[in-house]
């Protein structure tokens, strides 16, 4: 900690201002809103268009060819995976570290890691060539006798992520039921209808607030092998085939913090957004950014470390494919994204290191989104490269995708925008019933007392942190 | 498939099962099979036919052909008329010419085969309608199904009808021939596990190419 | 993949009889390409399209690298890199599906629409393929070619449907294709020798490609009969099948002209090359 | 006429597979089971015993796709033909076929064939009835006779030939153009000058060593699979055979030489010259029956002075010549571009004496006996009917000319004014499959039937070792009904002229059993009668004939100086090397998709022209790979994209014939460019063929690389160090394979 003095939230914000200043960042949606949502719709509806072409006509409008039978698609693909980790890291990892700072930020990141995958997700259905028979990689009794392939990567990435989607959704919904509560006491018309439903009758009575910890760190703890194993299984997808630059050992770990990397630098984005245009500065405070941002500088030179390991043992193993494709990386056609991924990823994030950088909003906001660009491009140079150069020269090529490709690549981020934006005034982004444990175990930290109470999960020591209105 | 095949073989048969509930089948099976041994030496090779209904529609043909007549009061053979069965992948519908061959003398005054007549006066086939179809990439072979149901098994080629029936329903009970089997996926791979050790091949590529 | 298959061991299910895996071969299809008087002359090319049903795509989609040739002939100057001229001519490599015995292809697609035939082939299933295409993505040869567009109306106007070949499928778009030896040759071959009760006689299967081939470069044939030509000649090169062998390492003559493509990556191509000979003059 | 309906009934059309198009992937999941009683099933009214639906048989026939006349064997699946492959029983093939044979099918069911003869009123031909269209036939050639009417054909042989020539006689004329653009005319020439008979057999697998002078023989040759059998006999003899190529641009063959030499165009005469100097000088091989003149002219070039004029290094040559004398017997082959310069002669006569001097006549070259049926011997087109051609039309002395088999108004340079000279003919019919160029001018357009609809024999120019007559039979019902064969056309029109004499023939089946039947006994060895006869000749495909052994006489022919007084000064002159392809060939391939998409063999290009030029030449004219330039030439410019080859004599550009189609379908429209339309009217002075190859160009950048500009197979030349083609030398297949 920079500054032992400074707190990471005032621990006099009342309650009630709590409730007050969350629940008002889901009403009145101002105009600036609502551009956005055009914005995103008109984005989706680019990727519409180019996805109708090319299921019409053929994936040949995407200009994938023979030796690119894969490409941004793919690319996106580990790019929307990799931003889902992040809400997981902030939401179980640290809850289970009792990190309490991640209170007021994990809500938004968590549903970024659902939406993330919801993105992710579309992308090997749209990759596919015959999409409508996208439902046979799923292992189901058919009358044929017919079962996926379970060797291969692709069928385990089906069930990984399905895995990983229902099970970050469940842990999303089951963390937001106390401030569903909230909502469905104050809420009005459809909003009290559809939180009524949602909130599943929630009292906050001991009861259920046992049941409910126990169920959360339950979730929790189910949800961080699964999403470490979810990127492992996306690296896979790579390391399992025989590709020069794709066959390669350290990918696992590799892919997790690429994940993790990313998802940081888009909770940084987002929390400068959600800092600036709900003015959550009560919650979204400085030293939460500060804490942020230096875990992101921490993965970013975990990653550069398993950048550097996998350079390495290429440079120094025997294997002349993957060797001539690494030096081509580095000089070929593709230069210039490889070495912008460099400097994005392993040279920018030193800005991180900077206090005075990390406390300036407008510089994090770009940062975290230049960082974002540098992992897609990483995820590009994974896929592209490989197959521009592998074994066979007689198919060398290299190729920059198409109209159609862009255009649904580009699509993607309006529907992960839309997602988030319909979350934001739906469900609350920061979670009301967690910021009031926050506030109260500071304001005890100061006396010794209770400290048992504060750590053992079976009292209700927080009773009435969330649906107290009920009462 | 190799010939050798072809006999029952224990230790081939039990790679076909599965699973520990299944196998306590299959012993209650094999125990059944001692059992009634000697009767099942004595039928040769036997089959299980597929298994599956499928309604059919009725199909309006250019002439409504009696199979019942043909098959059931006349004793007619199936490969008599289907004659390319065992020797090409399709059965093929009769040439006009076989009609006739009996035709000329035989019913002539019943208005069908006055239709007939009117046909093969002025040279055209009747514009038969597909009845069993399967998709196009079904590469469906009649005449290997022939050999190993019928004739390797020396099944009396008088009584193929029953061999016919597996996948064409009973057609000596039917006028217009009618779909009564699905000849779907399930359909075939169900009987190809059946009858492996007849030399049912599991192999895709056997139909699909 | 039938329940057979994921219940049967998996760690046999690549290998063939060579290494004890459950693979009862029937046939082992394999071929055998001279490249010394392999002439480049594309023969062997359009005779493939001409049985496979390869559809023409035109020079655009040429041009983004869209073809649909199973059989390529690839051709190199590496000999005239620092000539004046290319003195001892060009080196042609007639490129095809390798029909690798431990396949590359096969244990990545999601649906299993490729795997391993009896024969030795490498099977693709049409009509179960879903177009995911990592099959091709981790093929070293890049022999898989993908239905980028729907070439049924495009590339067979009327009446030039009628020369397609009805014992092998169309393929529609988002469907992967590659060589299949000439499966429907193969199967129509195999099922003539099964109705007369005999087995299949060396040289009464044959490729489309090794039919037409000029110069008769190359010899398709059964590895399993240990009289056909094509075992004659992977026999004479010391050229085995199934196991690890550098090129040149464990031969016991090395000067042996057999050799097959990326042997070291240990795929167990079905087709060795005979080295292009050349006289310095 | 029963036998003949019987045995075409049972090609009618029948409905087993559908389309036979098996769409795979259509979107109906498998599990749905399809709707019956949609699809329609035709059977046969009346099929032969052999008839099996479902079951493809294999109908021998012969190939049209080029001069060769290769055997095919077509497999026939429910009255379509599928596919063609080469016919075992045929000793010219042995049952293989290239890839402009295998291609043969895609003509025959192009979309763009001529359904229905075509009148030409009011400036648009326009559909009409055979029934019409054979009464203004009547009329128009009954109103000529005598020189000013004409046949113009390619290459043309056997039955068909001798309708021809009967109908030619009929009319009392005597012109009958046959023209080729790939030819070996002036070849012809030399070999009848010097060998007594031009085109006697060359058995390159009974050589040791072959030194081809720009003969292509594997490739756009005159007998192409037939040579390629021979080389691979050639390659894998006990002693591997070893091919010398001397070129100024690679050919097909020359991708496949041991020793390829880039030479100067027009300068190969010179070369045999220096080699014969060494040979009869420094080696002291004797000089015997050459000519005192010629032995002048030999000792006149030494090889400094040779390897000067041709580019080709001194040691190379005496490398060759040692070689030449080492491995016996060897065979010196001349081709395309020896002939094309107005020395042609000179130079195939001086490439042609090294075989004379090394022995080879009767060793490697052979007579090809003394055909039986001289009356049925291919009549092999040229160039110089061509010219003469033109002449005539612009001198206005046609009235009346039949097209044929050949496409003059794309393949005359546009020096010889064809498409406006024959505008000067009255009346021009086209018997014709698809619309090109030709026919597009013509006054009446008779639609023909494909080759593989159609009766008819061929005979080979180039015969195996084995003389034959090959059949060509139907293999199935014509596609088109309106359509008709060649033979049948002919005959009809014969009737017209001599009801008397041809009025027995219901059609060109009657004529050939006919003319089958009235074969001499000792063709019909083996067979009965005349029907097994036919039945035997129908089943195989072939009509091997014994021809009698021949001794080819070996002398040496008095030439002049194989060299040009003009072109020599310019010592940076780029000389155009209109060259054909395996492949397209002349340009009448260009309608067929496989070919247009199989890349060509050296330089990898589909769907286009290109120019091949060398990267020092381009170098100097200041042009890079894939630019676009122009060529220029007294008669006009072409513009097209460059492909920079190695495999190029720096004096040399060359342009692959066969695109550049104003017309001919949808396939060939529109795409590249025709150089022939550019080249100069130059004639070789003593055949009087075209010197295609002795144009001298001007070359100039037009524009940096395009989008498809170039469009080629493969990315890379290089194997990146792969051991992908592994070249060893020979001594290491000595060692273990060799002797």
């Amino acid at each position: 900690m920079t500054m032992a003095t400074e707190k990471d939230i005032n621990e006099q914000i009342a309650w009630a201002k709590i409730n007050t200043d969350v629940l008002r960042s889901m009403e009145n949606p101002r105009p600036a809103y609502w551009v956005t949502v055009a914005v995103c719709v008109a984005m989706i509806s680019v990727a519409v268009f180019a996805e109708y072409i090319q299921y019409t006509e053929g994936m040949g409008y995407a200009n994938l060819n023979n030796p690119h039978m894969w490409d941004l698609y793919i690319a996106s693909f580990v790019f929307w995976i990799g931003m889902s980790h992040s809400g997981t890291l902030l939401s179980a990892i640290l809850h289970l570290m009792h990190s309490d700072w991640r209170k007021p930020i994990y809500r938004f990141a968590e549903a970024m890691t659902t939406f993330s995958l919801l993105t992710a997700g579309l992308f090997p259905i749209i990759h596919l060539g015959r999409v409508w028979n996208m439902y046979w990689v799923l292992p189901y009794v058919s009358d044929r006798g017919h079962w996926p392939n379970f060797r291969s990567p692709l069928a385990w990435d089906a069930f990984a992520i399905s895995t990983y989607l229902s099970a970050s959704m469940l842990f999303l919904f089951i963390g937001m039921i106390p401030d569903l509560a909230i909502c469905r006491d104050h809420g009005k018309g459809w909003r009290k209808k559809l939180y009524t439903v949602l909130a599943l009758g929630w009292e906050g009575n001991d009861r259920q607030w046992r049941h409910f910890r126990k169920t959360y760190l339950l979730m929790a703890c189910f949800l961080i092998p699964l999403a470490v194993s979810v990127h492992s299984i996306v690296s896979a997808d790579f390391a399992m085939a025989i590709m020069p630059g794709w066959h390669v050992t350290s990918f696992p770990p590799y892919f997790v913090a690429g994940a993790l990397y990313s998802g940081c630098a888009a909770i940084i984005t987002l929390f400068v957004l959600l800092r600036y245009f709900f003015r959550f500065e009560d919650y979204m405070t400085l030293p939460i950014m500060e804490k942020t941002a230096k875990l992101t500088f921490a993965i970013a030179m975990v990653w550069t470390y398993l950048n550097l390991v996998e350079f390495a043992s290429i440079w120094y193993g025997h294997n002349v494919y993957d060797k001539e494709l690494l030096i081509a990386k580095a000089t070929g056609a593709y230069a210039p994204i490889f070495w912008s991924m460099i400097f994005l990823g392993s040279v920018l994030p030193f800005t991180l290191a900077f206090r005075s950088l990390r406390r300036h909003m407008p510089t994090m906001f770009v940062v975290s989104i230049l960082l974002n660009v540098g992992m897609f491009f990483e995820r590009w140079m994974i896929v592209a490269p490989t197959l521009s150069l592998s074994q066979e020269p007689h198919q060398w090529d290299v190729m920059w995708g198409s109209v159609v490709e862009w255009g649904i690549v580009f699509g993607s981020f309006g529907w992960f925008g839309l997602l988030f934006l319909i979350f934001v005034k739906v469900f609350p982004s920061v979670s009301m019933y967690e910021v009031k444990e926050m506030v109260f175990h500071r304001q005890r930290s100061a006396g010794e007392e209770d400290l048992i109470r504060m750590t053992d999960h079976t009292q209700p020591a927080t009773e009435t942190a969330g649906g107290e209105e009920s009462k | 498939m190799v010939v050798s095949n072809r006999s029952v073989n224990p230790s081939a048969r039990r790679r076909n099962f599965i699973g520990p509930a299944k196998m306590g089948f299959v012993c209650l099976l094999a125990l059944m099979v001692l059992l009634v041994a000697p009767t099942a030496m004595a039928e040769k090779y036997s089959v299980t036919p597929p298994t599956g209904v499928y309604e059919g529609k009725d199909v309006k043909q250019p002439i409504e052909f009696p199979h019942n007549t043909h098959v059931k009061e006349n004793g007619i053979n199936c490969m008599y008329c289907h004659t390319y069965a065992r020797r090409s992948k399709v059965a093929g519908i009769p040439p006009t010419s076989k009609c006739m061959g009996c035709h000329k003398v035989i019913a002539t005054d019943k208005p069908r085969i006055q239709k007939l007549t009117k046909y093969w006066e002025d040279k055209t086939p009747p514009p038969w309608k597909k009845v069993h179809d399967l998709p196009d990439f079904v590469h469906f072979t009649h005449e290997k199904h022939l050999k190993t149901l019928v004739f390797d098994r020396e099944f009396p080629v008088e009584n193929v009808k029953e061999v016919c029936a597996f996948c064409h329903g009973e057609l000596e009970n039917m006028t217009v021939a009618r779909k009564v089997k699905p000849l779907n996926m399930g359909f075939c791979v169900r009987c190809h596990i059946e009858n492996k050790e007849l030399g049912a091949p599991g192999d895709c590529w056997k139909c699909h190419k | 993949m039938s329940l057979d298959n994921i219940l049967n061991n998996w760690s046999d299910y690549r290998k063939g009889a060579e290494e004890g895996g459950h693979h009862d071969y029937e046939h082992r299809w394999t071929m055998a390409i001279n490249l010394d008087v392999c002439i480049g002359c594309n023969a062997c090319s359009v005779a493939c399209y001409a049985e496979n049903n390869l559809a023409v795509v035109g020079k655009e989609r040429f041009e983004k690298g869209q073809a649909m040739h199973w059989m390529r002939i690839e051709r190199y100057w590496d000999q005239a890199a620092d000539m004046e001229h290319p003195e001892q001519g060009a080196s042609f490599l007639p490129m095809l599906c390798q029909q690798c015995g431990a396949a590359t292809c096969e244990p990545v697609c999601p649906v299993a629409a490729t795997y391993h035939t009896p024969d030795g082939l490498n099977a693709q299933v049409y009509n179960r393929c879903i177009g995911s295409r990592y099959c091709s993505n981790n093929c070293p040869f890049r022999v898989r070619y993908f239905n980028f567009y729907s070439y049924y109306e495009s590339a067979w106007p009327s009446p030039m449907e009628q020369q397609l070949n009805p014992d092998i499928s169309v393929r529609d778009k988002g469907v992967m294709e590659k060589c299949t030896f000439c499966v429907q040759r193969i199967r129509t071959v195999k099922d003539r020798a099964k109705m007369e009760d005999r087995s299949v006689v060396d040289g009464e299967a044959m490729t489309a490609c090794a039919q037409a081939c000029p110069t008769s470069a190359i010899v398709f044939g059964d590895t399993m009969d240990e009289s056909s030509a094509v075992s004659q000649l992977w026999k004479k090169h010391q050229v085995k099948r199934g196991t690890y062998q550098s090129t040149r390492g464990e031969k016991a003559n090395p000067n042996l002209r057999g050799y097959r493509i990326f042997e070291e990556l240990n795929v167990d191509p079905s087709i060795m090359y005979l080295e292009r000979v050349r006289e310095d003059v | 006429m029963s036998g003949k309906m019987n045995r075409r009934s049972f090609l009618k059309m029948m409905g087993w597979g559908g389309a036979g198009a098996a769409l795979s992937g259509c979107d109906l999941p498998s599990t749905v089971t399809l709707e019956e009683g949609k699809e329609e099933v035709v059977s046969y009214l009346m099929p032969e015993e052999f008839v099996i639906p479902g079951v493809g048989v294999w109908y021998s026939s012969t190939c049209m796709q080029c001069s060769a006349g290769c055997g095919i064997h077509g497999r026939v699946r429910e009255g379509r033909v599928l596919k063609l492959e080469g016919n075992p029983d045929a000793a010219l093939n042995n049952g293989k076929l290239c890839m402009m044979g295998q291609a043969g099918v895609q003509g025959h069911y192009s979309p763009d064939r001529i359904v229905a003869p075509l009148m030409r009123s009011g400036g648009n031909l326009a559909p009409v009835s055979w029934d019409k269209a054979l009464a203004v036939l009547n009329e128009k050639l009954g109103a000529t006779n005598g020189d000013r009417f004409a046949w113009f054909t390619g290459t043309i042989s056997g039955h068909q030939l001798a309708l021809v020539s009967n109908h030619l006689d009929a009319m009392g004329s005597t012109k009958h153009f046959a023209h080729d653009v790939v030819n070996n005319a002036v070849s012809q020439a030399v070999n009848k000058d010097m060998l007594g008979e031009a085109n006697p057999r060359l058995r390159l697998d009974k050589a040791k060593m072959v030194v081809s002078f720009g003969a292509d023989f594997m490739g756009a040759g005159q007998s192409p699979v037939h040579y390629a059998g021979q080389y691979a006999k050639f390659r894998t003899a006990k002693q591997r055979g070893l091919l010398v190529q001397i070129e100024p641009k690679m050919s097909l063959t020359g991708g496949s030489a041991d020793l390829w030499l880039a030479i100067k165009p027009g300068t190969e005469g010179v070369l045999a010259l220096g080699i014969a100097n060494l040979l009869l000088n420094k080696i002291k091989v004797s000089d015997a029956g050459i000519p005192s003149g010629v032995r002048k002219l030999i000792d006149r070039y030494d090889v400094t002075k040779v390897a000067k004029i041709t580019g080709v290094a001194g040691h190379r040559i005496q490398r060759v010549a040692q070689l030449l004398t080492e491995r016996s017997p060897s065979l010196v082959l001349a081709g395309a571009t020896v002939e094309g310069h107005a020395h042609g002669y000179d130079s195939v006569a001086a490439v042609m004496m090294l075989n004379h001097i090394l022995g080879n006549v009767g060793k490697t070259i052979e007579s090809s006996g003394n055909f039986p049926f001289p009356q049925l011997m291919a009549k092999q087109g040229n160039t110089s009917d061509l010219v003469e051609f033109a002449a005539a039309a612009s001198g206005k002395k046609l009235d009346a000319v039949i097209f044929s088999g050949s496409n003059p108004v794309y393949s005359a340079p546009a020096a010889l004014n064809l498409s406006d000279a024959i505008g000067n003919i009255g009346f021009k019919v086209a018997i014709s499959q698809f619309m090109d160029e030709t026919t597009a001018l013509a006054d009446l357009v008779l639609p023909a039937a494909s080759y593989l609809e159609d009766w008819g024999t061929q005979v080979p120019a180039t015969q195996a070792e084995r003389s034959a007559i090959y059949v060509q039979q139907p293999l199935m019902e014509p596609l088109h009904p309106d359509t008709r064969g060649l033979g049948d056309i002919i005959l009809t029109l014969l009737k017209q002229r001599k009801t008397a004499e041809y009025g027995q023939f219901d059609d060109y089946y009657a004529y050939l059993r006919n003319a089958f039947a009235a074969m001499p006994a000792a063709v019909k060895k083996n067979t009965k009668n005349n029907n097994e006869f036919w039945d035997a000749a129908l089943q195989t495909g072939v009509i091997n004939l014994d021809v009698p052994a021949k001794k080819l006489k070996s002398t040496v022919v008095s030439f002049a100086e194989p060299i040009s007084e003009v072109g020599d000064a310019d010592a940076n002159g780029l000389y155009l090397l209109p060259s054909p392809r395996m492949g397209l060939l002349d340009g009448r391939h260009a309608n067929l998709p496989w070919l247009q998409e199989a890349p060509d063999q050296i330089s990898k290009v589909v769907w286009d022209s290109w120019a091949e030029i060398h990267p020092t030449t381009a170098a100097k004219l200041g042009i890079g790979n894939g630019d676009k330039i122009k060529i220029s030439t007294h008669s006009g410019s072409i513009e097209l994209h460059t492909v920079l080859l190695k495999g190029m004599h720096a004096n040399a550009i060359a342009v692959p014939l066969g695109q550049g189609h104003d017309d001919y379908g949808r396939y060939a429209k529109g795409l590249g460019v025709n150089p022939l339309k550019i080249l100069d009217a130059t004639r070789e002075t003593k055949t009087g063929e075209l010197a295609m190859y002795g144009t001298q160009v001007q070359v100039t950048r037009v524009a940096p690389p395009e989008r498809l500009g170039i469009v080629r197979l493969g990315s890379s030349d290089t194997q990146a160090g792969r051991k992908l083609v592994v070249t060893v030398p020979v001594e290491q297949l000595r060692r273990t394979e060799g002797a």
